[in-house]
């Protein structure tokens, strides 16, 4: 079959085969659970890296097509539901990342327990719905793969999270389902405008662009639906409390593909759908979300000042992150669009590494507020520094992956010749200092000072797979800080599409 | 004088009634057992007038009564077996006070 | 014209059904509740023989005043203390009951009256109906057969004795 | 030699942070110690290679029409904002980038070597963490090296970062003392708020010349000769303007309030001090001769825009020459010898800072006069020479400290007969400093008071007056720490002595470095527009200066030379005044008030309030809503049979009743 020859569905089958494998496992077979996880995680990782190469030599070669590796097999005639396939240089990226973070999680929940093999079920069943979001191309399955990827976060955190999990787990996924039925409203209403009078409609997104045939009246209202629908899950204030609660009651590895992939799917909507197939609305509407996700990001850094417990302040410091991914997105230029992806993959990257971390100290510890811990390099230097190299990072210093993202952003912002958007881009960069006031509370509070309780100086240093799971986030930081212009340049052709529709539906 | 059809649904008619505010005032499931009774039976007397004044020539109206007095005849005992059970179980007969499957 | 005799018996009949009617709901002794009922439901079997349906009304005195009513005695037997009344209803439960067991009335006694276009109608004679008759009715498959449901009340009632003996049953 | 070296001299100290960081923890301690020296002597030969060919050697393109020009050794790109908003991560050789070159691989090779005596115990065991120090002095010298060969202005914001975080490292190398830990936060957050400013700077600037490149900003106008055509990278700036003022005004505002940060001008200066609570030899390194005169070496590096920029110079001079006051004034009462050369230092940046500013005024754009330019070389020369003596008086008060374990110069005293050698270095450390001759400091200082009275009378006044203060407070420390009183030894075993000669060396030849390095012929080699400058020794002014000087020494030896009341006597009498300047004039207490009590207090945690219980509640309160709802909903269920019946049946009639009415009506 002509759908088996193309790459991009096998991030789907991997999965799912892992998935089978795993319920093929004896539940007390614990060696056998890893070794399928970790098979399969290392097969998504082979994958995306071969498609990172097989992206830069069709562009290497002049192929220049919007979309490469597509593929299109009817599924369902009577609403022209397809599974269609294809990739942009944003989308590869994003798998990449989803491909670290999932390998990076599976060896971050080695020692999962209660029900192993069922967590890890789950698990893979998420990262189906995250990378099938990444590939399609078709509203239809992506808002399936979307739902795919929400609901067995409900289960994750209700059944191994800790803390007040019921309450979080239900508020979490309470929220990205309101969030979702906005989505659905607004992808139904794109459906039904998606083609010109007298043709057939369609649910493939790059048909949908080029019919260009959504009415601007109703752009005014598919728009905001859309990009609510997937601001909620992007942490937009303020529809942001999920996040907290979350990512405190999620297990380690969950928190990590959440916060790390999860919450990008919300941004990489926002602008292949929301901005995308409706580009006079966003031009129109910008203003009201640049506003919202400007406010965000200062006023998530100096929430997260006076938080106590580690996985709120990294949750309100996504929040400020997110939020300035969104605000990079509303801005409507390659360079700052390019630096909105970019910080999608610092951010994934770099929380994935906070909750791993947080995640080991905890599973030390027992407790995550920082006023009851200190010293701990004395203890535990391996995690020490993996923490201080991701608190860097978060405050967005050079040769790690932050900097490079957010300098893009700010320069990119900046380049818009509107005053509004030159002085919002101010705003948005004071950031950067209230970000180095709470990472470095942190890291003074928790990492340096003196040993706060006599019982942690029994504990021990990360074990190999922990060093493991940490060292590849810190390798993939590291690689974005170094080397940004290797990701530009796949990212930044995939914006001109975008761009132009934006201009071209600039009133005169 | 006559005897129209009126004149049999006014006691049928009554005797709902009364079945209606036996089955809703009673407390005692057997009471209410007994309530029911009356109301089937008042229906069943409407079937009868109404087939026999209307068309005496079928029988629908009467063979509807009859399966309803077998109906009946098997509900009462069912409902009073469970009855009997409940009361094994919990003392009582009371219609408020079993709340046990409430929930 | 009617014959005096039947329009005597008619009104013995429904005083009877009216009065043991209320009783059978307004007692506070579930015995004497079972009592009044039973005399309404003798009083229907007259009404039944009244309209020539005389196998009906046999059936009726048969399982109705003979089966149903004997489970019933049985049944208070079994779980009430001999003589013990029932405690006295609430004024709001009565309200509430009286309110809809009127309204009931009310309104139906009002749809009476006002569609009295077959009210008046009068008891045709000569009707014949006889065992045989039912009989064939019963078991017949034609128009106006009544095998299918005849077959479902057996199946229905194979059940209930089934559901019966297991429910009742001491575990 | 050729320039192409000056690559590898950047590279070799990021490479052994690698090494140190990755390898060497697994290796013994005292042996990365000496990888470590090795190492940056390699590095401090190939510097000074590079920076001789540069000055001296007459390579192809290093010499057009006379003048020495900026050669980009190499400069790839390493990210791409637009097309022509590149940033690249380059090499580029210019005097001052040779200079400075120059003075951090020497200062940092001192250091280095000084270390390995200073981070040991006195039985010369290495300390805990002695790989992790060597790596990160590593990671300084690179990120040092990085930002002065930048070749463009972004690439010197990510070195000042890095520079920050090396700086940050260091300061918290003592991480379980509380004061290193608060210190080092402060530090970084303090000049990260400048780099704010910074960066806003650089965008506004690169928003409007759609450049970063030196290249196009600078080099361009200098090298051309015309300040007509200077203008032209950045005529498209001239005349914007951005929120009500000249762009070039933001920008160059912002920009210096980012060298602010890292310079420790007033009031951007209160990390310094407590930034003494890292090792000595960081202090000496970073905190003294290299780091914090990056925002000096921005300002020079952007000179050329900032002469066109008149309003910002103003504010340079303004913000220098008051804290150059202030600073000293603080450094007059401090007890605690590292803070006191700490805030001499921020009154000697001060001055290159002021030095800098009044190189031009209003008429230098049209001629250029006399003394055009002077202030320039005179603040890269003071830059030169202050990075050597401060050097050697840190390492001198680390040597000390090593010694008698203290900061308080309470338990020092009458050290001069137990450490001579240490005496002597620090001796030259502070004749240097005043300004007397012919010690290093009495040049560039020279040039700079003239600098200063061509610019105004008021402004070499006020100059010459800190200049006497610099010498008073100078005098005041060497006495209070070497004389004053007979030292108290309590223990003949641990009497203090001069330290091991790996500690000695570089004092002595920091020491002889200062006594020489006035007589580099800086007019020549190292001037804003490389032409030469022909100055000579204005000995009006030079005499001024060295009177100031000698009275600043002499009121000192008055003073303190020999226990006596007079300084107690004379701080009772100024009681407000001195305590005032003993507490710092209450800028970290000003500082404490608006972060904890305004900012903390009255803006994060009524925000964090607000998102928990406001919006958060918002949610909770819908759940609650739908909750509350649903269960008044339950209660309609009650279970209850003849509840059910009697809605039923309400129900039931309710329909007919409709139904008879319709069909009535």
């Amino acid at each position: 079959m002509e759908l088996f020859n193309n790459i991009l569905i096998y991030f789907v089958i991997v999965p799912l085969l892992t998935l089978g494998g795993l319920a093929l496992c004896s539940n007390r077979g614990i060696k056998a659970i890893r070794t399928v996880a970790v098979v399969g995680a290392c097969a998504l990782m082979v994958l995306a890296v071969w498609l990172v190469s097989i992206f830069l030599q069709a562009r290497g070669a002049g192929d220049t097509s919007e979309m490469i590796l597509r593929s299109d097999v009817m599924w369902y005639a009577p609403f022209n539901v397809h599974l269609a396939l294809g990739v942009d240089g944003v989308s590869v990226v994003m798998i990449l990342l989803s491909a670290f973070i999932v390998f990076a999680g599976v060896f971050a929940s080695w020692k999962m327990n209660p029900l192993p093999k069922q967590f890890f079920m789950w698990f893979f069943l998420l990262s189906t719905g995250v990378f099938g979001f990444f590939i399609s191309i078709d509203l239809f399955t992506m808002f399936m793969f979307y739902e795919v990827a929400l609901i067995p976060m409900y289960l994750l955190i209700g059944v191994w999270g800790s803390g007040n999990k019921n309450y979080s787990a239900m508020k979490l996924t309470l929220m990205l389902m309101g969030g979702s039925a906005f989505l659905m409203l607004g992808l139904i209403g794109i459906y039904f405008h998606s083609a010109p009078e007298g043709q057939p409609l369609t649910m493939n997104i790059l048909d949908i662009a080029h019919n260009d045939a959504i009415p601007h009246s109703w752009q005014y209202v598919l728009f905001p639906l859309t990009f609510v629908g997937f601001g909620v899950l992007g942490a937009m204030f303020p529809f942001h409390t999920w996040s907290p609660d979350g990512h405190a009651s999620a297990p380690t590895a969950v928190s990590m593909l959440h916060a790390g992939v999860l919450m990008k799917l919300g941004g990489y909507g926002c602008f292949r759908i929301a901005i995308y197939l409706m580009p006079f609305a966003a031009n129109e509407l910008a203003w009201i979300f640049l506003l919202l996700t400007g406010f965000s990001i200062v006023y998530g850094a100096l929430s997260a000042c006076v938080q106590t417990d580690l996985k709120y302040i990294n949750a309100y410091s996504s929040v400020s992150h997110c939020g300035m991914v969104l605000f990079a997105i509303l801005m409507f230029n390659t360079t700052a669009m390019t630096g909105a992806v970019l910080q999608m993959l610092s951010h994934g990257l770099m929380t994935a590494l906070f909750f791993a971390l947080i995640g080991m100290i905890y599973g030390r510890t027992h407790t995550r507020d920082i006023r009851d811990m200190g010293g701990m390099m004395h203890i535990m230097p391996y995690l020490g520094v993996g923490y201080v190299i991701a608190g860097l990072a978060s405050l967005g210093l050079p040769f790690l992956s932050g900097f490079a993202a957010e300098m893009t952003i700010f320069f990119g912002s900046f380049q818009h010749t509107d005053t509004f958007h030159r002085v919002l881009t101010i705003m948005a960069t004071t950031s950067i200092v209230v970000t180095a006031v709470y990472i470095l509370r942190v890291v003074a509070k928790l990492l340096f000072g003196e040993v706060q309780d006599e019982h942690h100086r029994t504990l021990t240093d990360a074990s190999w797979e922990e060093r493991l799971s940490t060292a590849t986030l810190i390798l993939a930081v590291a690689a974005i800080g170094c080397f940004p212009n290797f990701f530009i340049n796949i990212i930044s052709s995939s914006f001109d599409p975008v761009v132009k529709a934006l201009q071209a539906a600039l009133p005169l | 004088m006559d005897l129209t059809l009126f004149m049999y649904l006014i006691p049928s008619l009554i005797m709902f009634g009364c079945g209606v505010y036996g089955f809703i005032t009673r407390k005692n499931m057997i009471a209410i057992m007994i309530s029911l009774e009356l109301m089937l039976n008042s229906v069943d007397i409407n079937f009868v007038v109404f087939n026999r004044y209307l068309f005496p020539g079928q029988m629908d109206g009467m063979f509807f009564s009859l399966f309803a007095i077998a109906i009946a005849a098997a509900e009462t005992a069912l409902a009073l077996a469970i009855i009997i059970n409940v009361f094994r179980i919990a003392k009582k007969v009371d219609i408020n006070e079993i709340t046990k499957l409430k929930f | 014209m009617e014959s005096v005799g039947n329009i005597i018996l008619y009104f013995i009949v429904a005083i009877a059904i009216i009065v043991f009617s209320v009783l059978t709901v307004t007692t506070r002794k579930i015995l004497r509740s079972a009592t009044y009922l039973l005399f309404v439901l003798f009083a229907t079997a007259i009404i039944y023989f009244q309209m020539d349906y005389q196998f009906l009304g046999a059936v009726q005195i048969a399982v109705y005043a003979g089966g149903i009513l004997v489970l019933f005695v049985f049944a208070i037997m079994l779980t009430q203390q001999p003589g013990k009344s029932a405690e006295a209803l609430t004024s709001q439960r009565r309200c509430l009951g009286l309110v809809a067991a009127l309204c009931g009335v009310a309104l139906c006694g009002y749809g009476l009256f006002s569609y009295a276009g077959f009210a008046g109608k009068l008891l045709s004679s000569g009707v014949d109906i006889n065992m045989e008759k039912i009989g064939q009715f019963l078991l017949s498959t034609d128009k106006y057969g009544y095998l299918l449901p005849f077959e479902a009340i057996s199946v229905l009632l194979l059940a209930c004795i089934i559901g019966g003996v297991v429910i009742a049953r001491r575990r | 030699m050729p320039l192409n070296l000056a690559i590898v001299v950047v590279a070799l100290p990021l490479f052994m942070f690698l090494f140190l960081g990755l390898v060497g923890v697994k290796m013994g301690r005292k042996i990365t110690g000496v990888i470590g020296v090795l190492a940056m002597l390699v590095d401090t030969i190939l510097a000074y290679g590079v920076a001789l060919t540069y000055f001296f050697g007459s390579g192809e393109g290093q010499i057009v029409d006379g003048v020495r020009q900026a050669v980009v050794v190499a400069n790839p790109a390493w990210l791409s904002f637009t097309d022509t908003l590149v940033v690249r991560m380059g090499v580029l050789v210019d005097p001052i980038a040779a200079m400075m070159l120059v003075v951090i691989t020497t200062v940092s090779l001192m250091v280095h070597l000084y270390s390995l005596g200073y981070m040991s115990d006195h039985d010369g065991n290495a300390e805990k963490g002695f790989q992790r120090y060597y790596a990160f002095l590593a990671l300084f010298t690179f990120s040092m090296l990085g930002l002065v060969v930048a070749t463009n202005v972004f690439q010197i914001f990510v070195f000042f970062e890095m520079v920050g975080l090396s700086s940050y490292l260091l300061i918290g190398f003592y991480y379980s003392t509380p004061a290193a830990n608060h210190a080092n936060k402060k530090a970084f957050i303090v000049t990260r708020l400048a780099d704010l400013f910074f960066l806003l700077g650089v965008m506004i600037l690169s928003y409007y010349t759609k450049t970063f490149d030196f290249d196009q900003l600078v080099f361009g106008p200098t090298m051309s000769g015309s300040l007509e055509t200077a203008q032209s990278a950045i005529s498209t700036a001239g005349g914007a303007t951005f929120l009500g003022c000249s762009v070039m005004a933001w920008a160059l505002t912002f920009i210096f309030i980012g060298g602010a940060g890292k310079s420790a001008m007033y009031p951007l200066h209160i990390w310094l001090p407590d930034a003494m609570e890292g090792p000595t030899p960081v202090s000496a390194l970073i905190h003294a001769a290299t780091m914090v005169v990056a925002g000096v070496f921005l300002v020079a590096r952007l000179f050329p825009l900032y002469v066109l920029v008149q309003g910002a110079m103003n504010i340079i001079l303004v913000v220098g020459a008051f804290t150059a006051f202030y600073a000293a004034a603080i450094a007059c009462t401090q007890s605690d010898i590292k803070r006191a050369l700490a805030f001499s230092t921020i009154s000697q940046i001060a001055f290159m800072m002021t030095s800098l500013a009044v190189s031009s005024n209003e008429n230098s754009l049209i001629e250029i006069h006399e003394g055009y330019g002077l202030g320039y070389m005179a603040s890269m020369f003071h830059l030169f020479t202050h990075a050597m003596f401060k050097a050697l008086l840190f390492l001198c008060a680390g040597a000390i400290i090593h010694a008698v374990h203290s900061n308080e110069n309470d338990k020092m005293h009458g050290l001069h007969k137990f450490m001579p050698i240490t005496s002597i270095c620090f001796l030259i450390g502070c004749l240097a400093i005043a300004g007397i001759p012919p010690f290093a400091g009495f040049f560039s200082k020279d040039e700079i008071l003239v600098a200063a009275y061509h610019r105004g009378l008021g402004w070499g006044l006020w100059m010459s007056m800190v200049a006497c203060m610099t010498a008073f407070y100078m005098f005041r420390i060497y006495y209070l720490i070497f004389f004053w009183k007979k030292h108290e030894v309590h223990d003949e075993h641990h009497a203090p002595k001069d330290q091991p000669w790996t500690m000695t060396l570089p004092l002595i030849i920091l020491a002889a470095i200062s006594c020489v390095a006035g007589f580099v012929p800086f007019h020549d080699l190292v001037t804003w527009d490389g032409h030469a400058l022909h100055t000579s020794i204005d000995w009006t002014v030079a005499g001024s200066s060295i009177g100031v000087a000698l009275v600043g020494i002499c009121l000192a030896t008055v003073m303190y030379r020999k226990e006596n009341p007079l300084p107690e006597r004379m701080a009772n009498a100024m009681r407000g005044l001195w305590t005032a300047s003993y507490k710092r004039f209450y800028m970290d207490e000003l500082y404490q008030f608006i972060t904890h009590k305004v900012i903390f207090q009255t803006i994060c945690v009524p925000i964090a309030w607000f998102d928990r219980h406001i919006i958060d509640g918002f949610f909770n309160l819908l759940a609650d809503a739908t909750n509350s709802l649903s269960f008044g909903i339950r209660r309609l269920q009650s279970g209850s049979i003849q509840a059910y019946v009697y809605v039923y049946l309400l129900g039931a009639l309710l329909l007919a009743a409709i139904t008879m009415v319709c069909v009535l009506l």
